[in-house]
Order: C-alpha cells, then structure tokens, then sequence
C-alpha cells in the first residue's frame, strides 16, 4: 500500500502531544491510543506534559514549534490560553488539531467526545429504568470544561422532565477523588433518604457515590449513572447486587487515535472535517453480566462500536493492529 | 481557675458542641448513629495521618511525606494483590514495611545527613509520588487491568483485605473507626503516659538539653518518622480498601487535612503544643463540619471556606487568650 | 532632682497573682555606680525589664532626667537612652548572623546604619569590639563564640551607645576574671563621663571593685540603701537576706579510694598531657580563665568529645565513654555550663525538668508514675530552695538563679560516682551558693566530685583541692589551706612558668 | 579554603552547570535560546511566590497561604474585568490590595493573636480557597459566562492586561521573565544589603534578642507577611495575563513547587537559609530539571521521581556537608 507524503518516510516525521491533563486513566489510555496509532504510522511521537499548568501548556506549543515538529496536537486546556498558541503554529506551518478544547479556529479540527451526547446516553437510561420522575443528587464541579458540558445536559433534561427532583447537589476534586465524594454522599443521602438516582456523570464520581452507597447498605434502593469507563469501573458496576447501573463512554484509546489520524491527514493534505466527533457508547450493567465483559479489552471486543471509531480513517491509514485496550 | 483559664482550656470544645447543636438543629438526620459512626469513618484516614504527623511534631519536626506514602501504600497493596496475587497479609505486611521505610529513610536524612525535615520529607513527597506510579506506567491498579508486559492482570483484591474497609463490628461500627480508635488511644498513651513520649516532648523543646540529660536524641527522631510513615501506611490501607482498587492519586488533600487536623489539636484543652487527643479531636471537628455542611446541600467551596474561618477564629480565640507563643511547629 | 538621671517611687509589677515588685523607691545618681543586690527571685531583672520598656509597670512612676520615663518598648527605652545588658546572654545576641550585625545591631535597628554590608560597616564594628578589648572574627556566625565572647559582644553593643543610664544585669556571670577587669575598667570610664549605672551582681569581688553605692532588695521592695564610704557590704548583704549570711567552712576529709583517674590525658592537639586523680568523698575544683579548656575537660569525661591522647579509669576499670548514655550508664553526670541551652527544656515545669534524666526510675515499664515524679519535685525543690510557687510552675517564669538550682538539682537526685559541675554557680545569690555548696560537699561521700569554676572565689568556698588549669591542661594544684593565692594567680596566666 | 568549604559553596552550581551539560548532550534543543527562555518562563510565576516565601522564611515564619492568594488574584482580576468591566489598572491594582490585605491579616493573626504560623496561614488558605469561588459559584470566568444573577458577562481582558503575561520585549524576552529576575534582584537587595533585610535576619534567628535591640519586630514580622502577599498576588495576576481566563482549577501546584524552590535555596552557595538568590536558583534548577526530563520523552511521573531524587542527592551533599544542623524552617 503506498502512502501519501510525507509518511512514505515516516521516521522523518515528527509530532508533538501537548498535554493539559496527565493523571488518571482515561489520560493514560488516551496517550496509549495516541502512541499505538503514531506507531502505526511509524512517525515519531514528543510528549509534553503541562501537568494542568495552562499557561506552561501555550508555552509547550511554542516550545514544539521551536523544536521544529511536523504536527502538534492539543490535548485539554483553556481556551483563552491556547488560542493564540495554536495560531502562532499554524503561522509557523505546522497542522494543529485540538482534542476536547476549543481554540476558536476554523483550521484547527477539533476532536470531541460529545460529553453532551455522554450525558445525554446516560440519563435516558436512567429514564428507561426509573421513569420520569424520581429524587435525584447529583454531583457536579463547576469550572471543568467536560464537567459543564455535561452539566448543561443535565439542566436540559431536568426542564424537560419536571417529575426529576434534585434535592441534592454536591461534588469535590479533592484526591483521591473517589474517597472524598464518597464523604460528601454518605452525608447526602443521610440528609436526603429519599434518593433513588445519582447522576455522577465522571466515573470517579461515580466510583465515590457506590462506595458511599454500599456503606450506607442502600445499593438496592439507589441507582447511579455515570460517564467514563475503565477496567476497575466494570469490575464495579458488575460487582453483585451494584448500585451502579450505567455509564455512557467513549473508549479513550479510540479518541487518541483518532486524534493522530486527524493530524496524519492534515499532514498528507487532506482534510478530517472541522469537527471530528467520536461517538460514545452506552454500557449498561446488564450488558456487561450478559456477555461476562470484566475489563476494556473484552469489551472492545464484545461490543465493536467501543473499539473502534471508523473517523479520520482513509483507506491509505494503518490502523493499530492490537484492540484498543484500558 | 479564671474564665480566661476555662476559656482557654474548653474554648475549643465549647465551640465543637455549639457546632453540633447548630447541625443538629438545622440538619435533619445529623443527630443519629448512622451519622456519628459515618462521621468517625470519614476521618479515620486522615485522623491515622494526623495522629502519625503529630509525633515527628513533637519531636521538633514535620512530615510533608505521609500523604504520598500513603498513596503508595494504597498503590503498593493493590499491585501485591491483583498483579502478585498474594494475598491480604502480604499486602498489609508489605505496605507496613514500606512505611517503616519511608521512616527510616526520613530520618536517616533528617538526622544522619543533616537535611532539615520539610526539605527531606518534601524531597521523599516527590519522589513517592513518582515512583509508586512506574510500575503501571502512571495507570490505575485494578483485576483485569492490560499489564506493560502485554498480558492482563488476573489478582484479585482479597476479602480479607476489603473486610479492613468495609467491615462493620456489630454491624454498625466499621473497623476503619475501630482502628482509629485504638491508634488516638494508643499514640495519647505513648505520648503522655510513656517515659518515650516525655523524652520526644523534650528533645521537640531542646534537643542539645535532651541529649546532655542522656537521651538518645537520634533514635527518637528516627522513631517519629518511622511511626509517622507507619501510620501513613496504615491510611493507605484502609484508603486501598474502601475504594477496592488502586487509584492514581497524589495524596495533597490528605496531607493538608491530616496538617490541618494536627495543628488544630494545638487549640484543644489550651494544649498549644502537637498532643495526640488535640489531633483527634482536630480531625473529628474538621469530619463535623464538613458532615453538616454537605448535609444543608453547601456546596464545596463554602465547605472549605467554612472550615478555614472556623479555624482561623478557633485559633484566635485560644491563642489570643493564652497568649504566649508556643514555638511555631 | 539634681544629680539623680533616674527617680523610681511606688514602682510595682506582678505576674498573675505573684507580686514581683511591690512600690519599689530609689534614685539612681548620674556618674555613679549603683549596684542593686537582692537574692536569687527578688526582683532585680524584672525591675530592670520595667526600666528598659520591656515590661509596662502595674504603678508607680520612674522619671528620666526630670521628665516621666514610661517606654512602651526598648527601643523608645534607647532612645531614651537607657540601654541594658540583660541577664539571659541569649537575650542579646543573635545566633544566625555574624558577629559584625550582632556588635551593630541596635544601630542596625534604629536605622543609624543603612547599609547592612561592606567594609564601612565592619570597621565601624571593629571599633566597637575594640573598646572592650574584643578580638574576634567579625565574620563568624555567632553561633560558633563560646559564651564569654557571646556576653562580651552584648557588653560591647550597650558600651557603644553614649549611654544616660546603663544597666547591667550580671554581665560577668561568665566571664573569667581577665575580661572582668576589663570591662571594670570600662565603667570605671563611663562613669567619670556622667553616666549613671545600675549594676546587678552577686559577685562580691565585683561589688567591691566598683560599687559607689549599694541598693538592697528583698522580696520586690528596696530594703537598705548604703551610701556611706567605706561600703558596708556586709549590712547589704544582711538587708538582701534578712539575717546574717551563713559562713563557708571547709574541713577537708579523709581521702577515700580513687574513684576517676586520667593518665596522660590530652584535650586538644598540641596541649600537654596531665594526669588527674579524684578520690571519693572529695571536691576537687577545677579553675582557670575562660577558654582554660575546663569544659573540654568536662566534655571528655562525659563522652562529648574525646580526649586527643590519654587513659582514663573508672572506679579502676577503662572509661572511655562514646556519649553522655554512656557515661550516665557509669555513674558520671555532668552539670553543664549554660542552663537555657544545655539544660533547661523550656515547654516543662519544674518537675519534668528534674525527671528528665532518670526517667526510667519514676516508670513503671514503659509508663511513667506521676506520683513518684511529683514527689521528686517537691524534694529537690524544697533542698535546693527553690524560689517558686509550686513544682508545676513553668521553668521559665523563674528567675535566673532558681532555673540554676533546678539545673544543679536536676543531677544531685541520683546517687553518683563522679559528678562534674560546669560553672554550676551562675546567677546564683551568694546565699543560694553557700547553700548549693553545702549541699554539694555534704552529699560528696560517696563520689567523687569535680567543680568546674572560673571565679577562684568560687572553688575556695567549696573545694577540698583546686587544679588550676591553662591553656588545656592542669597547671597546678593545690590544696585548699592557706592557699598560696599569688602562686595560684601566676599558674592561671602562665602554663610553662609553673610546670606542676 | 578546603577542598570541602568549595564542595558546599560550590556543589549545587556544579550539580546544575552538570544538569545542564548532560540535558545539552542528550536532548537536542536543549541548549537553545528559546529553551533558555522557556525554561525561564515556566519559573517565574512560581519563583516569584517562592521569592515571597522566602522572606516569610526569613523572619523564621511560613505562609501556606500563597497558591491561594494567586489564585485569588487570578480569580479576582478576571472578575474585575470581565464582570466589572474595569480596566487593566484597576485589575492589578486590587489584586496588589488584595495580596496586601491577606499579608495584613496573616501578620496581625500570627503577630498580635499569636497563632502560630503554619496554623493562621494554613486557616487563610482554605478561606481563600473558598472565597474565591463563591461570586462565580465555582465557575471559571471568562466573557460570555452567565452570571448568578441570570445576566451575561460582557467585559474581556483588557489587552494591557494580557500583555504582561504574554507580551516579549525584542521578541524575546517574555516580560513575565523580567518581572521575575526584577523581582529576585529587588527581594535580594532588600534583604541582603539593606538594613531592614538584616534586622529580619536577626528576627528570624532570635525574635528576643532583636526585640531587645529596639527592633520593631512585630512591624518586620507582618511586612514579611505583606510582601509575600503582594509577591502572590504578582504572580498570579502574571497567571491570570498568560491565561486570559478566570479558571479555577489552575495554580494547583503553586504553594508545592514554590516551597520547593525556597527550601532547595538553602542549599545554594552553602548558605543553609532561606535567601533570595538561593531560592532564584531554586526555582531555576526545578525549571531546568523538569524541561530537560521533558525533552526527553519521560512521563510525568518520572519528572516527579527524578525531580525528588536529585533534590534529596542534592541537599543530602550540602547539609551533609556543612555538617551542621540549621533551624528547620
Ligand atoms: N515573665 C514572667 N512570668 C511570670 N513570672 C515571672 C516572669 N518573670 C519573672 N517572674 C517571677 O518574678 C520573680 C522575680 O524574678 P526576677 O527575674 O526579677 O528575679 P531576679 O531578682 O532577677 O533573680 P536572679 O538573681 O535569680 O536573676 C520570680 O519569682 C519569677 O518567678
Ligand atoms: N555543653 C557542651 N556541650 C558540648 N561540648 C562542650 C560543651 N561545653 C564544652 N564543650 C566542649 O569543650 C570545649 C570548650 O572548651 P574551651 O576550649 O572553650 O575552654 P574552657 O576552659 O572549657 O572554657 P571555659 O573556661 O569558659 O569553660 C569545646 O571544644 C567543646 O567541644
Ligand atoms: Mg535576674
Ligand atoms: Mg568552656
């Protein structure tokens, strides 16, 4: 198969990652997507990692402009700090795709995972099981980009469905995250009894409010709903008797390819779209007994829409061979 | 005894009551069991980390290591037991002598090389931090979990273990609080009651007297940090088995409320000086607080206001009253 | 009124409940030297903490020069004029910086230097330290002087402010007897200037070389002034006691076996080697001028430092202990020199002060019996004299000599085999030191006892034999009858004019 | 001098002029002009709270305070603008203010109600913390942003504003750089060469005996507290410029890494204690450390190991060294 310039002498080329967020698993997977397909590809690949520092993070860009790379990525981050960084690399020559941040630039394409559509897969199911109306606490830190996108779906449905009575908001980023959001549940749902939905849409979240649920024994009374997924969250949804009823979520690996795909087809001159959407998947706890899934390899096996996202995908484009994995 | 002396004396824990007669009135539910045990459990970990940071206190020092060494231990237990696949004892053990360790290895610098405590436990922070995520190239420990090596990690977590978490004596009093309990009372009595505690106060208020008068001043420091890394990993533990798994997490937030926690115990009983009950009771009256306050739905930005005015004015109040300077810790 | 810089009357000052000054009246006459004497807890530095704005007076008035003097702080106090040596060394020097910022630094404070370097500023501090005849590096941290230079660089900073009224509140506590007539001199200097001097000592050598006058004080009020030429010192010392002052008499015991001996003992590279015998049941003093090597001495036998060369045997068998745990475990204590930093731990009272060191003895295991440690307070409280309300009470908020007794205390509470006292008698009242060495001597029987004393005074009163060391080693030594003092001045200055 | 006095002088440089050799030989780019600059960048918002922190250190105090008065100003300036609609000047203006008032508070609660340090500025943090979220309910602020009230926020960043993170004198240098090394030559002076600088030396090492010298050191205490203020609050009006955005979530790291650079300071030129070129180079080393290791390729929690490593080699050479043992800050 012959490849389009410049990859038909990928070793000279080279991209660079510039990360906003680092730790935690979903950043970890989707550096590993992003490493498997620029292995694929067989070009070089420059991680760096601002450490949620946003102004070190627009320095980083200048930085891989300075170092000469071929491609960047923009992986998080404000806005207002990046904007013009991603301008001063196009201006330089260098193709900029940006992954779940907004530079408010038409050559910039953007990579998203539609947290609007995550929230939105997420609460349906809720309404599936529970009905239109039922007592909710929902946890939600305000000022996180993913977070409020997700947020604005959940006051949509909450207009749309009046019967939702949420009686409870709460949420903290204090690490580790899932410890302390399990104190402020076992708090709420003491003061409020009555809850029978938490909407915890970041599996974190989510993760606290189980345990905080299963240490009040309310797991058969309360249903949660969440976003994210990873190895240790179907361990936990699948755990007998689990509060933790659905989640809605793109596999991270598949956003990391994606995102190397985009930026490879901008290298070669073509053009991935304005916005490149990763769609997101439902995963229901039931789903998971029924085909016995216990980690994320066998669930991008058993359900393919998880594994792979046939976006910014050419027929030129080498594919990872091994699954997306964790 | 003057008012100025009762003030001073039970200032603080006049304060706590007012608190929770306020909760107790304005949230419904705050005045029951179900409350109170979740309350002590909420701060069982960080109570463990204050009690530890208290004895490197007294002894003249401070550790900024234990919220990363208890994030280790947390990492460390998870990877024994669904990567090894060994079993709970191991993990516990393991994770105990991590912490000794750590101990060690703080005050080996601190005594031995001269390094003074905030720069060698900052040093020990950062490197904890690093390390402990090398072996799972920064991921999450969990059953399932894709190994470096390729192949998938099949261990689980041991119910034993899991049991150190989430078991309830009597099915209403979690062994986390049990283990909080038996650690306050068992840090007070050394502290207070022992020849050793008596020599840590004095090596923490001259060290050059302590040692003329024949205590082994090294060997003291050395042991506060081991009791305190100890400690730290005994938080890991418990924190490894309530959340089940190995959670990437830096451990700041423990380290500030376990801080925190300790430095309040300075205001309790007039005691103006690190003491193991002021340390417990620091930690329940943060747990408290913050109880109450997610109860009336705050959000958690006045939760963490309210907790620093609460502690600047209860501070002010004993300090200002007692009105000597202690040495700043 | 004419001729008097400072009028106090009606001066009072408590702490709590306890009244510490109570209407306290005296003039202090300019170009005169005032010595105030009082025993140990009198009230002597609180009086000159409330004259120097460190402590704001309950009642009373003080005028300066006519006008009303009330300081809110010490630095209106030198403005002022009034400039003090305080009694706590630690008070007046600090550690971190150099010796060039210590010896300037009221200057520093009241901006009349700028700049906090170069080399203006430390030939400005040369000057300084000169006129106490102070040779010291200006460059060292202060934490490395020994304390003689530590008091000597306080004395030097007040000497150079122009004072109107300059106290002094035992400035020679550590000082040798050289440095003393230095500094002697100096106020014999200030005086002839106009300046008025209060002078607080409970050396009598002192007060009889420069008082011009003598203020008593016993219990927070004035209780005799003498004025009269020739000074009545023994009518001073009976007003600041209230009874007659309690004669010192040695009669030297049999000589008991040997308990310590050192055999060509070297402290410090290049010094000669000596031999040392103590026997039990005897009080051997050990004197010498300040940087003589006694502490090196002392700090040998308690397994601080040890020796360059040499053997030492306890009790008959090798002793050469690697730490003071070591040399407790054999029965050698040591009272160290300077209380605040060696001994006392501030944050405790009286009885944990004193429990510190045998511990394991008041426990039980591990747990310590509160009972047995109270009873050892109130004992060693009650035999030492100490000045105080209760053995609870903070170690801090006595007064310098009671701290001192409670450090000696601290190591007479256990039976012993050689107790080696460093300058044990500092800041105590000559009535407390009569006492202390009464005590010292009549516990002596069973061990051997080695004081170690710069003031010759000092060991006369107490030793049944006096060394006499120099320059790191023993220069002489002699027995203390009719003690050829002319021959014992000449082996203090001189090592090689009286080889032993 | 002996070949030991140069080795604590001299160590640390050599160790840093060796970090840099080993970064220029391995990763390419290293030894660049824009690299130097990057490197110079990354530190000064962090080198200039460390700077503030210092002088804290000086006066033998600690202000746990100052990622959250960066922070604060950083929220604060975007509230001025962007809600207010108010200018640049008026932007810095309050921040400076702000920064001020919290060193005020801070000094008065340790100086007159004598609360200890670490506990007072501990209280402040999480007060700040708190504080500052509470106009936008935890929202970052940027234009466009609804307001509590149901309205929309209009005003933007004034670009006199945005300037000072991001304009480059010659094209080169950032002026945020030049604040820094401006800054650091300002702190050095003042406490070096003046005499205040001294007389907070001599407070530092002992409060008593400056007392008694006629010191004002109440005055000197709470000025500590106000510079180190006023520096926060510098550096995150610096933040709130380069970002151009009220965000919440950024300055995690600040207080940490600024601690760091003040504490590594007392391993420059053997001085062990806090001093201002000590802490300049401080920062620097951590700058230079983490921007090779990122040329390199390493994941982060590598920097973090090896950044705690080298810190713990380093100092253990120093104090190790000098041998002698300084008041733990
Ligand atoms: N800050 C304080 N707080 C409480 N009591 C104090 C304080 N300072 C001094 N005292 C008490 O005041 C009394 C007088 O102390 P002061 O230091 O004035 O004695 P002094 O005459 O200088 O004795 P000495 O000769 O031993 O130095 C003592 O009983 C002491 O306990
Ligand atoms: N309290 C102490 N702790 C440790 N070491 C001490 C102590 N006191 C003295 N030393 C040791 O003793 C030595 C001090 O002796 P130095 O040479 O100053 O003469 P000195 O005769 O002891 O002085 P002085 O006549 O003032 O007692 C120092 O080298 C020090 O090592
Ligand atoms: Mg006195
Ligand atoms: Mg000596």
């Amino acid at each position: 198969q012959s490849m389009p310039a410049p990859f038909d002498n990928p070793g000279e080329v080279e991209i660079a990652l510039v990360r906003y967020l680092s730790t935690g698993d979903f950043f970890q997977a989707y550096l590993s997507g992003v490493e498997r397909q620029a292995e694929a590809l067989g070009v070089n690949l420059r991680v760096l990692d601002s450490r949620q520092d946003a102004a070190l993070q627009a320095d980083m860009v200048d930085q891989a402009i300075a170092l000469g790379v071929d491609g960047i990525i923009i992986q998080h981050g404000l806005t207002e700090s990046m904007k013009e960084a991603a301008q001063r690399a196009l201006d330089a020559g260098i193709p900029v795709v940006a992954f779940d941040v907004n530079v408010e630039n038409e050559n910039i394409p953007q990579i998203e995972q539609s947290d609007r559509d995550l929230a939105r897969l997420a609460l349906e199911q809720a309404i599936a099981d529970n009905g239109e109306e039922w007592t909710a606490g929902y946890v939600y830190v305000p000022g996180i980009a993913p977070l409020d996108r997700r947020h604005e779906t959940w006051t949509e449905f909450k207009e749309r469905y009046p019967g939702i009575n949420e009686v409870a908001q709460f949420g903290t980023l204090d690490n580790p995250i899932a410890n302390s959001v399990a104190n402020q549940a076992r708090s709420v749902i003491s003061a409020n009894p009555n809850i029978t939905v938490m909407f915890a849409p970041y599996d974190e979240f989510a993760k606290g409010v189980k345990i905080a649920v299963d240490e009040a024994g309310m797991s058969g009374q309360v249903s949660i709903y969440s976003a994210d997924i990873s190895t240790a969250d179907i361990a936990a949804m699948r755990e007998p008797g689990s509060a933790w009823k659905a989640t809605a979520a793109t596999n991270p690996a598949v956003v990391g390819e994606v995102s190397v795909r985009a930026l490879a087809m901008l290298l070669a001159g073509e053009d991935p779209g304005d916005q490149v959407i990763v769609p997101p998947t439902l995963i229901t706890q039931q789903q998971l007994n029924d085909e016995n899934i216990t980690n994320m390899e066998e669930l991008s096996a058993r359900v393919p829409a998880f594994a792979h996202a046939d976006v910014a995908a050419p027929d030129w484009m080498p594919l990872p061979s091994a699954p997306s994995q964790n | 005894m003057t008012a100025r002396d009762l003030a001073i004396r039970y200032g603080f824990l006049v304060l706590m009551a007012g608190l929770i007669v306020v909760f107790g009135v304005t949230a419904s539910g705050f005045l029951t069991v179900p409350s109170a045990v979740f309350i002590l459990q909420s701060v069982a970990i960080t109570g463990i980390l204050a009690l530890g940071v208290t004895c490197t206190l007294v002894v003249g020092g401070f550790d900024l290591s234990i919220g990363a060494v208890a994030t280790s231990a947390l990492m460390l237990s998870a990877y024994v037991m669904v990567v090894w696949e060994m079993g709970a004892v191991a993990a516990v053990a393991l994770c105990l002598l991590m912490g000794a360790g750590v101990g060690l290895i703080n005050g080996f610098l601190i005594v031995k090389m001269k390094v003074p405590d905030l720069l060698a436990t900052l040093g020990m922070m950062f490197v904890l931090l690093g390390i402990q995520r090398i072996p799972t190239e920064g991921n999450s420990i969990a059953t399932g979990m894709a190994l470096p090596d390729g192949t998938t990690a099949t261990g689980t977590f041991s119910p034993a273990f899991l049991a150190l978490g989430r078991l309830r004596l009597g099915d209403v009093l979690p062994l986390s609080v049990v283990f909080l309990l038996l650690i306050a009372v068992l840090v007070w009595s050394f502290l207070e009651l022992t020849r050793h505690g008596r020599l840590m106060y004095a090596i923490g208020s001259n060290a050059q007297a302590a040692a003329l008068a024949g205590a082994n001043v090294e060997r003291y420091k050395v042991a506060a940090y081991v009791i305190s890394g100890v400690l730290a990993s005994v938080g890991g533990i418990l924190l490894a088995a309530r959340l089940g798994r190995g959670d990437v997490a830096s451990g700041n937030n423990l380290l500030l409320d376990s801080v925190a926690a300790a430095l309040i115990g300075f205001a309790v009983l007039g005691a103006s000086k690190p003491n193991a009950f002021g340390t417990a009771i620091g930690a329940l009256f943060v747990g408290i607080l913050l109880q109450g306050l997610t109860m009336l739905n705050a959000p958690y930005y006045t939760q963490d206001f309210v907790k620093g005015a609460v502690l600047v004015v209860a501070l002010v109040f004993t300090f200002a009253l007692t009105g000597r300077r202690t040495r700043s810790a | 009124m004419d001729g008097s810089a400072i009028r106090v009357r009606g001066l009072s000052k408590a702490f709590g409940p306890n009244r510490v000054l109570r209407g306290i009246d005296f003039d202090l006459p300019a170009g005169a030297v005032t010595v105030l004497m009082g025993a140990n807890g009198a009230g002597k530095s609180t009086l000159v903490k409330v004259l120097c704005g460190v402590h704001p007076t309950d009642r009373g008035e003080v005028t300066l020069g006519g006008r009303p003097f009330a300081p809110g702080s010490p630095a209106q106090a030198l403005r002022a004029g009034v400039v003090t040596v305080h009694q706590n060394i630690d008070d007046g020097v600090v550690p971190d910086l150099d010796v060039a910022s210590n010896l300037l630094l009221d200057q520093i404070a009241d901006g009349s230097v700028g700049v906090a370097s170069g080399r203006k500023l430390r030939d400005r501090a040369r000057a300084v330290a000169e006129a106490v005849g102070l040779r010291v590096d200006l460059r060292r941290p202060m934490a490395e002087l020994p304390l003689a230079d530590r008091q000597l660089v306080a004395i030097a900073r007040a000497m150079a402010h122009k004072p109107r009224l300059l106290i002094l509140d035992e400035p020679t506590s550590s000082l040798s007897a050289a440095e003393a007539e230095r500094l002697f001199a100096l106020i014999d200097r200030l005086r002839a200037q106009g300046v008025a001097l209060l002078y607080i000592s409970h050396r009598m050598s002192d007060i009889r070389r420069i008082a011009d006058r003598i203020v008593s004080m016993r219990d927070g009020v004035v209780s005799g002034v003498f004025e009269a030429q020739p000074l009545d010192t023994g009518g001073a010392v009976r007003a600041m006691l209230g009874r007659d002052l309690s004669e010192a008499a040695i009669t030297i015991p049999a000589p008991g076996p040997v308990v310590l001996s050192m055999q060509g003992t070297v402290l410090r590279p290049g010094a000669r080697p000596f031999d040392l015998i103590a026997r039990a049941g005897e009080v051997v003093a050990v004197t010498g001028l300040v940087g003589a090597g006694k502490s090196a001495l002392a700090a040998a036998l308690f397994g601080l430092a040890a020796p360059v060369a040499g053997a030492m045997r306890l009790d008959g068998a090798p002793y050469a202990p690697a730490s003071p745990i070591a040399a407790i475990a054999r029965g050698v204590y040591m009272v160290p020199r300077d209380r605040r930093a060696n001994t006392l731990i501030a944050d405790f009272d009286i009885a944990r002060n004193l429990s510190l060191p045998f511990l394991r003895r008041h426990a039980r295991g591990p747990f310590l019996r509160r009972r047995s440690e109270a009873a050892l307070g109130a004992r060693m409280v009650a035999e030492m004299g100490v000045v105080c309300r209760s053995p609870r009470d903070g170690i801090l908020t006595l007064s310098g000599g009671n701290q001192q007794k409670v450090a000696v205390g601290r190591w007479m509470a256990e039976a012993s085999r050689l107790l080696v006292l460093d300058e044990p008698f500092q800041g105590v009242d000559i009535q407390a030191r009569r006492d202390i060495g009464a005590k010292i001597r009549a516990t002596a029987r069973d061990r051997a006892t080695l004081v170690l004393v710069a003031e010759l005074d000092e060991a006369m009163e107490i030793a049944d034999r006096i060394l006499v060391m120099s320059e790191h080693t023993v220069a002489g030594e002699h027995r203390n009858e009719n003690l050829d003092l002319s021959s014992v001045m000449r082996q203090v200055t001189d090592a090689h004019g009286a080889a032993a």
